[in-house]
């Protein structure tokens, strides 16, 4: 038992340490594991902001993952194939540099979220829950019937996408540009919990009306958070297309929203860092039951069950001592 | 492109409608009038299939296995009432999402554990492997008919049994506030577990007679069971009506898309390109349905404006 | 007279507070009992005790000579204990109608009794409860109380949101229930009216017995250390 | 020379299929008044409240603040010129602490709360004037706790705390005082006659003693119309305010 | 000879795991005793992203010499490029996207079981054979559906009435089968696997409609026919293999499974099993660590196949016969029997894309 400051800390210096860990026990697939954690994590982070403090339970996500995704995909492959983007009259080149990409993934998944955000938060509850489904849902079937970037046989990128000075392709140099996301997100995420928009929109995930009769506009704030957090997620699949090089219509599927929102809960909401703990558990569970048995997805059901039923508020109830019910301020 | 057709493809848009209907059936009960969220009702689907392939096998008749179907399911469901559900009730929507996740793993594999990874075989027997010829010489399975008439009995039934009868009133007040019911002498916690075998029973029967005429399989419950979400929001939660409409409207919708669609793109495409867009259109049909009514309804369309 | 209710040396937590320490009430069959109290000293925690609706309580509660502190709330009503909550609690999914029979049982009062007493509500029967105004809804909190015909009513600030001429209408309603050997629990802020109706009086102070006895005794004193300024 | 009121409704009205809630409503309110609006349960004065603070469209009629034609105006824009209110069943963030409640609605009330990047918990002036605001309604000592762990009492006055809170033109308190023990009321009725300097109140009560302690103006309610209008005596002494409302009470 | 290490990353869990655990019996049983062999399988959970990441784990941290496995398209297609670019040999013992066998293709590519298009492009040859004259043809809606209706009208004399995509996962065809009934088509080809398939044969029987219809073996492989049920019976199938096949290999292999498993063999598990073999005869000849041996050992195909002649195109992939088959019941049990030969010695329409000699 700790308090929730020092396990935060704990995570962070864990993380950065992983390539040592890779390096010590000559596995460098501990890397690439641990990279995908990262951007899971990063992903959960960013639906975090509004499942958890805004109460807003998006159940499709994956829409922004993908899309995020799919830019980087798109963007590369038409860089391979010198093949310029058609979009109406304009032209665009492809590229494979990742600061372009990321940029691209931002300002799209962001519109995206506007305009599923727009449309989705006419709605409440479980109506929210299932819009933002059907959102997400069209994407995919769009995306697996859609032939010119592969249908459902997906992108291959054959290389990741490049950085100056840097060589992607390393696991090790690309864990580390994962993990400065993850601390850039955090940080970002930090920020608005303790902001206006924050304080906003804690208050309405429980009660509008109060809200509204202090002045503030929760639908703004909603829709606000909502682009962010598509935006932190759209990154994260950008990052995703470039751990696998390779995308497909699967990171669009409800699936993908389902796995995004179980590591969030699983971690604990409410916490910042409990996406990165609901990764780490999920990821590796899944690891290690899969090397023991091949009816590894049946313990894995039972282990999160059993985590449900007993646990307060997911793993990080299990290893902090503050009250949990005293988060919603800081 | 014959009027003939167009109805038939009509006609087959009600039947796939009251055929999802029955799937939702059990889901209307357990989310739209408990307000439990409950993904693993997919697999109370799968294991009434399972229950009514390996009975039928057993003893070599169909009927013998939908009656089985029925009661493995609930009691399936009242096991995991007992054991999981009801400790969630209190919990966060959240928290039901992930375990009843769990719960769908643990089934899944469950069931592959104990019959193995290919399909299983249930057919229906031959006495209904028949069509009849119905006016304007359409002609249609008997079984598929069979399927109709069950289906509108138990939206009849559910209809009476929620809105007409003190339990159903008795469920939704549960749901708004369990503490005060149970205050004013209700034993909402044995009612629950009844309403949720039910729910699961009547899932596990759908399986069963669904199950006949498609595919026994792991994994079968999950498109149902998001199909089964889109027909119950579309219709406003906590409406049987409301589920039966959707359901008729999700199935017309899809069935109509699916023919209509790659024709109409015929009026500006070539062939190929037509029956491409269009059948893409067409699989997204029913979740743009279902954005297009949340977006002017925002509580489906027979849903209570409830805070 | 025989005790109905007779709660000993109740104790109560949230969490790790404690907000109850050994309280002790008796009440007999056909009386009226007040308890009187500031804001936050254990009112609501004691009823709701009695109701078996707060999770950690030590002590015992003896209903019709029956143990009832550790049976569920279900069964604790239907051995005759109706509450009428504090802040309401009606099933706002429901109608008006469908709120007033969600839990009646057979007795003295059916829906007609209820109409009588309460022609607003009768009004509006087929209503969504949600939309009611703020004392239509306090007037369906009691009336489904009612509905479930107890032995022993609790009133947890029952008349809060009434009307004046409604508030009578209570007064009335609940001398009128008395005469049918139906105990009461008070628990309102009208203290005068109170002191007419009441057959004996508990004051909680930070959730300890303070002071108990007959109206007549309530001294200005007393009224003025556990009540008011 | 008539004075300019600070409210002004204009032949409101407003209906609910057949109920009409509020039937072609006059009323005003000026500075330095409280004004109270009593009536039988549900005649229509919350609905009033609600469409004064823009929480429920009218179907006709006109509202003015200070002149100003705000019919058509959002709740949070009202909110934010002015119209502060408090609900008939408590609203108030109860997973927030008594003190982030007035931090948020102090942001509410200065804008701005699309600002990423300023921490509102360590703004020091939004924490002294929420103490001075806790320290009106005496709650001081309860600053830091959870809002849910709060008796009712407690709660309405963190919400007059938190209409105070908004620099407010006009008052509008919806049974302000149910709920509130002896003391508390008392403390309310003194509080409310020190605040009606700074802005007026429209204030509805079913508690008479209150009612008559603090009201300059009385207005009667009943099936969403004015029955009456006038001080303590002459809306005692209405025979059909008798009969309606007050009953034999008094 | 040194040893080798094989990563087999197939699906083992979820829809559509019967194919996966029949490729890896059948491999497994095919090395079975070999010390040579050290055999890591892992489950991909038919997610591409899965199959990636395991892909890095073997190539990274077990540091295996040939990958095998892969069950459906679009996991090969996000698996081998990047692992035949990191060296790795990849023999795949079931899924043959076009693209790897045209531009795609690569020296360390295998194919062991056929070019996704082959088995529709024989149920279109069989069809002439038949005589249709008109084929109403369908498949879902991604791109091995649109391949499978290529292929099938590539070698397709007659017409197309009518051509359809229906939804991936799609499992109500009613509407389909209405278009049928009022088509003037006097066949039916379909390409629906795994339960889509299942669920259009029985509502196709029950329809009454009774036109002959041919697919590809998918919906009507071992593991699949009990599902079917009667339905299928006397429908045809083309396959390139088939448990009746007569040669010494295949009855071996036939005789062996069932033994060790306990049911009949799937066309998966022969695939599976052949891919073994064919490993087995390249190490007989070189180390794996020796590329360009171990290569043309591979490319020479010295092996039995249970399919009889076995052989690689320049493009790597396989040169065979593709049979038809017909349901029949044996017994109780539903099987398949050889009718005809749909296409001998089939290559692919992809070999001249392929730069490799
Ligand atoms: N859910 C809760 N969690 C924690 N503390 C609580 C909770 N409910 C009440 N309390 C505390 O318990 C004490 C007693 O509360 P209770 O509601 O019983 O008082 P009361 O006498 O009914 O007051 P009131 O007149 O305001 O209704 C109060 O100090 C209150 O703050
Ligand atoms: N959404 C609605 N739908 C139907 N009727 C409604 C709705 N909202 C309010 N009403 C009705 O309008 C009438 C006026 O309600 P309102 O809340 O304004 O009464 P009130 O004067 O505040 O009463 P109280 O003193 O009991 O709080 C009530 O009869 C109520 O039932
Ligand atoms: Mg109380
Ligand atoms: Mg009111």
């Amino acid at each position: 038992m700790m308090s929730e400051k020092k396990l935060n800390f704990l995570i962070l210096i864990f993380l950065f340490l992983v390539p040592l860990f890779s390096i010590l026990l000559n596995d460098i697939y501990i890397t690439t594991l641990f990279s995908k954690i990262v951007i899971l994590a990063i992903a959960g982070i960013g639906l975090n902001l509004i499942l958890g403090y805004g109460g807003m339970v998006s159940f499709g996500h994956a829409a922004f993952f993908g899309l995020g995704g799919y830019i980087t995909g798109i963007l590369a492959f038409h860089f391979n194939n010198y093949e310029p983007i058609q979009i109406l009259v304009f032209e665009f080149e492809g590229t494979n540099q990742l600061l372009f990409v990321w940029i691209f993934s931002l300002i799209f998944s962001s519109l995206l979220a506007l305009f599923i955000g727009y449309f989705s938060l006419r709605t409440t509850g479980v109506y929210f829950i299932m819009i933002t489904l059907a959102f997400a849902q069209m994407l995919y079937y769009f995306s697996i019937s859609w032939p010119t970037y592969g249908g459902e046989d997906g992108l291959s990128l054959s290389l990741r996408n490049q950085i100056p000075f840097l060589n992607t392709m390393d696991p090790i140099t690309f864990f580390y540009i994962c993990y400065v996301w993850l601390i850039i997100a955090i940080i970002f995420v930090k920020f608005i919990l303790n902001s206006p928009l924050g304080i906003s929109l804690k208050a309405s995930k429980e009660n509008d009306d109060r809200v509204r009769s202090v002045g503030i506009n929760p639908k703004k704030v909603k829709l606000i958070s909502f682009i962010i957090s598509g935006a932190i997620t759209g990154l994260a699949g950008s990052l995703y297309a470039d751990l696998n090089r390779f995308v497909s219509p699967t990171i669009l599927s409800w699936q993908m929203s389902g796995e995004i929102m179980i590591l969030v809960i699983l971690g604990g909401m409410f916490r910042l860092y409990g996406p990165i703990l609901g990764a780490f558990f999920y990821i590796i569970l899944e690891q290690f039951l899969g090397g023991i048995t091949e009816n590894w997805q049946f313990w894995l059901g039972l282990i999160i069950l059993l985590e449900v039923l007993y646990a307060k508020a997911g793993i990080m109830s299990f290893l902090i001592k503050d009250k949990y019910d005293e988060k919603t301020s800081s | 492109m014959e009027f003939q057709l167009l109805i038939e493809q009509f006609l087959n848009g009600l039947q796939f409608g009251t055929m999802l209907f029955l799937m939702s059936a059990g889901l209307t009960l357990v989310f739209g009038v408990m307000g439990l969220i409950n993904l693993a009702h997919g697999s109370f689907y799968m294991i009434g299939a399972f229950g009514a392939a390996l009975f039928a096998e057993i003893t070599g008749s169909f009927f013998i296995g939908l009656i089985s179907s029925f009661i493995v399911a609930m009691f399936a469901g009242v096991i995991t009432e007992i054991l999981v559900i009801r400790k969630l009730y209190k919990k966060d929507h959240l928290d039901q999402v992930l375990a009843t996740f769990a719960l769908i793993l643990i089934f899944s594999e469950g069931i592959r554990w104990l019959f193995g990874a290919y399909p299983l075989y249930l057919n229906i027997p031959a006495e209904l492997n028949a069509s009849v010829s119905l006016p304007l010489e359409i002609i249609y399975s008997k079984y598929r008919l069979l399927i109709i008439a069950i289906g509108i009995l138990i939206a009849f039934f559910l209809y009476i049994l929620t809105s007409k009868t003190l339990l159903g009133i008795r469920i939704k007040a549960g749901q708004n506030d369990r503490g005060m019911i149970s205050v004013l002498g209700v034993n909402i916690k044995t009612l629950y577990t009844i309403v949720f075998a039910l729910g699961a029973a009547l899932a596990g029967l759908s399986g069963a007679l669904i199950g006949a005429i498609q595919s026994v399989e792991v994994g079968m419950g999950e498109p149902v069971l998001i199909l089964a979400f889109v027909v119950i929001i579309i219709g406003g939660i906590g409406s049987i009506k409301g589920a039966f409409v959707g359901a008729l409207l999700v199935g017309v919708t899809d069935t109509l898309g699916r023919f209509l669609l790659p024709e109409l793109f015929k009026l500006f495409f070539d062939n190929a390109d037509a029956n491409l867009i269009g059948s893409s259109i067409a699989s997204m049909s029913i979740y743009i349905l279902m954005a297009i009514v949340l977006i002017f309804k925002p509580s489906g369309l027979f849903g209570e404006r409830s805070a | 007279m025989n005790t109905l209710l007779k709660i000993d040396r109740l104790s109560a937590w949230y969490g790790d507070t404690r907000v109850l320490n050994e309280v002790e009430i008796e009440i007999k069959e056909g009386e009226i009992v007040a308890l009187l109290g500031r804001n936050g000293m254990g009112k609501t925690t004691t009823l709701h005790s009695v109701c078996g609706i707060i999770e950690k309580v030590s002590g015992k509660i003896f209903f019709k000579n029956n143990l009832i502190s550790n049976l569920p709330s279900f069964e604790i009503s239907k051995l005759g204990i109706g509450l009428v909550p504090e802040g309401r609690r009606i099933f706002s999914n429901l109608t008006v109608e469908e709120n007033l029979i969600v839990a009646s049982r057979k007795g003295y009062w059916d829906l007609n009794k209820i109409k009588k007493i309460f022609p607003r509500l009768s009004e509006r029967l087929t209503q969504m409860s949600n939309s009611l105004s703020g004392g239509e809804q306090q007037m369906l909190s009691i009336a489904r109380t009612l509905m479930t015909n107890p032995k022993m009513l609790i009133f947890d600030e029952a008349t809060e949101g009434l009307s004046p001429n409604i508030r009578n209408e209570i007064w009335t309603i609940i001398s009128e229930i008395k005469k049918k050997e139906v105990s009461i629990i008070l628990v309102d802020k009208y203290l005068n009216k109170i002191k007419q109706i009441a057959d004996k009086l508990y004051i909680l102070d930070r959730g300890e017995n303070a002071w108990n006895g007959k109206p007549s005794l309530l001294t200005d004193q007393i009224v003025k250390k556990y009540l008011s300024v | 020379m008539m004075k300019k009121p600070v409210l002004k409704i204009d032949k409101l009205s407003k209906s609910f299929g057949a109920i009409k809630a509020n039937d072609n409503l006059n009323l005003n309110l000026f500075k330095n008044e409280i004004h109270a609006l009593i009536g039988p349960n549900g005649s229509g004065k919350s609905t009033l409240v609600k469409q004064i603070s823009g929480f429920l469209k009218q179907d006709s009629g006109q509202i003015y603040l200070e002149e100003i034609d705000i019919s058509n105006y959002s709740a949070e824009h009202r909110s934010r010129m002015g119209i502060a209110r408090s609900f008939q069943i408590s609203s108030v963030i109860n997973s927030f602490k008594v003190i982030d409640n007035l931090r948020l609605s102090l942001m509410g009330r200065d804008g701005g709360y699309l600002n990423l990047f300023s921490n509102i918990y360590r703004n020091k002036d939004y924490s002294d004037e929420a103490f001075d605001l806790l320290r009106i309604v005496d709650l001081t000592n309860k600053a830091n706790d959870l809002v849910s762990t709060l008796s009712h009492g407690d709660k309405r006055k963190l919400e007059i705390s938190l209409a105070l809170s908004m620099n407010p033109k006009l008052l509008l308190f919806d049974e302000p005082m149910a709920g509130l023990d002896k003391t508390s009321s008392q403390l309310m009725i003194d509080l409310f006659k020190k605040l009606k300097v700074k802005a007026p109140i429209l204030l509805i009560e079913h508690d008479m003693e209150s009612v008559f302690a603090l009201a300059d103006r009385i207005s009667v309610l009943d099936y969403g119309s004015l029955i009456a209008s006038g001080n303590e005596k002459e809306i005692k002494s209405n025979a059909k305010v008798q009969e309606v409302y007050l009953g034999d009470e008094n | 000879h040194k040893k080798i290490k094989v990563g087999m990353i197939t699906t083992l869990s979820g829809g559509g795991s019967g194919l996966g655990i029949d490729v890896r019996d059948g491999f497994l049983l095919a090395v079975k005793g070999d010390k040579h062999f050290e055999v890591i399988v892992k489950d991909d959970q038919r997610k591409p992203d899965i199959a990636v990441q395991i892909a890095d784990k073997m190539i990274q941290s077990d540091k295996v010499d040939v990958l095998t496995g892969i069950i459906w398209s679009n996991l090969a297609m996000a698996v081998v490029p990047a692992a035949v670019k990191q060296g790795k040999f990849y023999l795949s013992p079931n899924a043959g996207p076009s693209k790897l066998a045209g531009k795609g293709c690569h020296k360390n590519y295998f194919n062991v079981a056929w070019q996704n298009d082959n088995l529709h492009e024989a149920a279109g040859g069989y069809g002439n054979a038949a005589g249709y004259k008109n084929s109403f043809i369908l498949a879902p809606n991604y791109p091995a559906g649109k391949d499978a209706l290529t292929g099938y009208k590539r070698f397709f004399k007659g017409k197309i009435e009518k051509e359809l995509y229906t939804k991936l996962g799609q499992k109500d065809y009613a509407a389909e089968i209405a278009q049928i009934r009022s088509s003037k088509a006097d066949s039916i080809f379909f390409f629906l696997p795994g339960g889509m398939g299942i669920s259009f044969m029985k509502q196709l029987s029950q329809s009454g409609i009774n036109l002959p219809v041919i697919g590809p073996a998918f919906s009507f492989d071992q593991g699949i026919l009990k599902a079917v049920g009667d339905a299928a019976l006397g429908v045809k199938n083309t396959s390139q293999w088939s448990k009746d096949l007569d040669n010494k290999a295949n009855k071996k292999f036939v005789q062996d499974f069932q033994k060790e498993y306990g049911r009949l063999p799937s066309l998966y598990a022969s695939q599976g099993y052949d891919t073994g073999k064919l490993l087995i005869s390249a190490l007989n000849v070189a180390d794996v660590k020796d590329q360009d041996k171990f290569r043309s050992a591979l490319k020479n195909a010295n092996f039995e196949s249970t399919r009889g002649s076995f052989k690689f195109d320049t493009n790597q992939h396989p040169i065979q016969d593709i049979y038809v088959r017909e349901v029949i019941k044996e017994g109780k049990i539903l099987t398949n029997k050889i009718i005809s030969t749909g296409l001998k010695n089939r290559s692919n329409a992809y070999v001249k894309d392929c730069p490799l000699k």
